[in-house]
């Protein structure tokens, strides 16, 4: 093992504990929104990793631009869906805003918060 | 794909799982869904069955399964589509009569 | 055990859990996410088996534009208050065991004898491979697509174009409207300025590396569509009823250069559907790239046409 | 060596995912649900990556991509219909 592949096999189990922990944040944290917290922040840091591993690995300029890219969109999506699903999460804690919306479907029930 | 027998093995699962919710299920898109489940266990036995040539995935298979894709997602479509005009002119969901469960 | 059996046995077990979970049990609407999951997963397993081509069209078509419009439907048929159907009796669940326990035992058992009868060889593999290097075209995916068998590829263009006069037939000639709420998200507008020219720009790579290497004409409609389903959710394209010339145009232009150039070539003495050269293979493609993604999104649109909206 | 260090990679992140199922499964809202999703699309797009590197396949890298990008549109479509049907989660999908 050369000194390039020790330093990816580095960085890939860096990259590996985040996703960890960002698994661990969406089981263990209380509310829909820390969990949403932990998810994004840590996976794209994981994600980040894995690229540059990925990258170290490849050796070719080529690849490590589009990992770099892979990972820049990563990052930008992880955003505005951790922002559209806070907004949602946040709706639905309040009121129902249309009540008449509901129940007519017959109850999908999303929330089986029981079971 | 080192072990081809794990596979169909998968492929028989999922057409299994899908045919039993298409027989069981009354909800039109939960049918949709089991019937494209069911697809994709046909897409994998197509290609599974065709075998490795050199080490890779035999070239027609993977084309005609490419084509299967298409083809289901725009069938997807106006199946769903017929699935909405059900609805929105009969009020139903399913191809069923709510009463009677156990005349078939 | 080796990495590899881990990963056919992980993967295996994820999509008959997956698949298990998206039918059986629970609300619709986790089964509809179920669905999309499982879509994700098979494009890795597809991946995994060697076949990035399928694995590209799975994950944008399979898992996004399927899932994209089971999610849309999902929401209408709750506009309209659709009626939920009862639960199914027992003795219909006891005869559906029986019948998917047959099935599941008669597919294993023609797949197992399919894999064990895999001795030598496969012959049309290797008869493609032997005819690919004539035909200039490296991908051999791309080559029997257009060129080998060209007849299936024109019926499946064919068959899309079919789906989306049927499906407007169904739905009548009237707006149906979408939810396109998100437009006033902040973030919403960045996140359009980025993939939009970025998905075009990647979709033009894949259709023009499709002839040497994974990708093609397919891979990047199935980008373009998810693309287009993307701007109609993001309010960037909004559906409307006034028919456009271009937009028609663009429907049939994949079928259309498609039996031009098969009928051409006889003037010149070739055969039905000749493909004359590779240049012919990627005009084709274009054609088709722009067609089937152009009709996936009007499919899901459920419109005649498209309109851009300002800011 | 370092190919072992990435197939075990591979099969942590697969794990890593089988965790996560956990939390769609349980929900208890659907917001939750889609943050699942959102892991699905995240963990994916790492294994592709490091299978582009295990197998060299690099189009795998392309697949990558187009997964991320695919990942978006369902939030999309999903925050969409949540919001245009006024409240997708049940009364019962209040958090505590």
């Amino acid at each position: 093992m050369n000194l390039v592949e020790l330093v990816a096999a580095g960085l890939l189990v860096c990259g590996l504990f985040f996703y960890l922990a960002g698994t661990v944040g969406l089981l263990r944290f209380p509310d829909a929104l820390s969990r949403l917290h932990a998810l994004t922040k840590a996976d794209n840091l994981g994600l980040m990793f894995v690229c540059l591993a990925a990258a170290l690995l490849a050796g070719s300029l080529r690849a490590a631009l589009l990992l770099l890219l892979v990972w820049l969109l990563a990052l930008f999506a992880a955003t505005v869906s951790a922002h559209l699903i806070a907004q949602v999460s946040l709706r639905s804690q309040g009121q129902a805003l249309e009540p008449g919306d509901e129940g007519g479907a017959g109850g999908p029930a999303d929330g089986e918060s029981g079971k | 794909m080192n072990h081809p027998q794990i596979w169909m093995l998968l492929a028989a699962g999922l057409f299994g799982l899908g045919l039993y919710s298409l027989l069981i299920a009354r909800h039109l898109l939960r049918q949709l869904i089991a019937i494209k489940i069911m697809g994709s266990a046909v897409f994998l036995i197509l290609v599974v069955s065709a075998g490795l040539l050199d080490g890779r995935l035999d070239g027609i298979a993977q084309a005609l399964v490419l084509t299967g894709i298409v083809i289901a997602v725009a069938a997807v479509a106006f199946a769903l589509a017929l699935v909405v005009a059900l609805a929105e002119q009969t009020g139903a969901v399913s191809l069923e009569p709510e009463d009677d469960d156990d005349d078939r | 055990m080796t990495w590899a059996l881990m990963m056919d046995v992980s993967l295996a077990i994820g999509l008959l859990f997956l698949a298990w979970q998206a039918l059986i049990g629970g609300s619709l609407l986790r089964g509809i996410i179920m669905f999309i999951v499982f879509g994700m997963v098979l494009a890795v397993a597809w991946a995994w088996l060697g076949s990035p081509d399928l694995a590209m069209a799975e994950a944008a078509i399979g898992a996004g534009v399927t899932g994209a419009l089971i999610l849309v439907a999902y929401w209408r048929l709750k506009r309209v208050n659709a009626v939920e159907p009862a639960d199914p009796s027992p003795l219909r669940s006891g005869v559906a065991l029986v019948v998917a326990v047959l099935g599941t035992g008669l597919v294993a058992a023609l797949g197992l004898a399919s894999v064990a009868a895999l001795e030598g060889e496969p012959v049309a593999g290797q008869l493609l491979n032997e005819a690919l290097p004539e035909t200039g075209i490296g991908n051999p995916i791309t080559g029997v697509l257009i060129i080998f068998r060209s007849l299936d590829t024109l019926l499946e263009i064919a068959v899309v174009l079919a789906a989306y006069v049927a499906a407007r037939a169904a739905l009548g000639k009237r707006q149906v409207d979408l939810p396109t709420p998100s437009r006033d998200a902040p973030l919403m507008t960045a996140l359009v300025t980025v993939i939009a020219p970025l998905a075009v720009l990647v979709a033009i790579y894949l259709l023009k590396a499709g002839g040497q290497i994974p990708g093609g004409a397919f891979q990047a409609s199935a980008l373009l569509a998810a693309l287009g389903v993307m701007l109609v959710l993001a309010g960037r394209l909004e559906s409307t009823l006034a028919v456009s010339l271009w937009v028609r145009l663009a429907l049939i232009v994949g079928t259309l250069v498609f039996c031009l150039m098969g009928l051409g070539v006889m003037l010149f003495g070739l055969p039905l559907l000749a493909i004359p050269g590779t240049w012919a293979v990627y005009l084709i493609e274009a054609a088709m790239m722009v067609s089937i993604a152009i009709t996936l999104v009007l499919l899901f649109a459920g419109s005649d046409g498209l309109k851009g909206v300002g800011r | 060596m370092i190919d072992h260090l990435l197939a075990a990679a591979i099969v942590f992140l697969l794990a890593n995912l089988a965790l996560g199922l956990w939390r769609i499964w349980r929900g208890p809202t659907t917001a939750d649900r889609m943050l699942s999703a959102l892991l699905f699309g995240a963990t994916s797009v790492a294994v592709l990556i490091l299978m582009a590197e295990w197998q060299a396949i690099p189009a795998l890298r392309i697949v990558a991509l187009l997964l991320v990008m695919l990942a978006a549109i369902i939030t999309i479509t999903y925050a969409g219909i949540s919001r245009a049907s006024g409240s997708s989660d049940q009364p019962g999908g209040q958090q505590r």
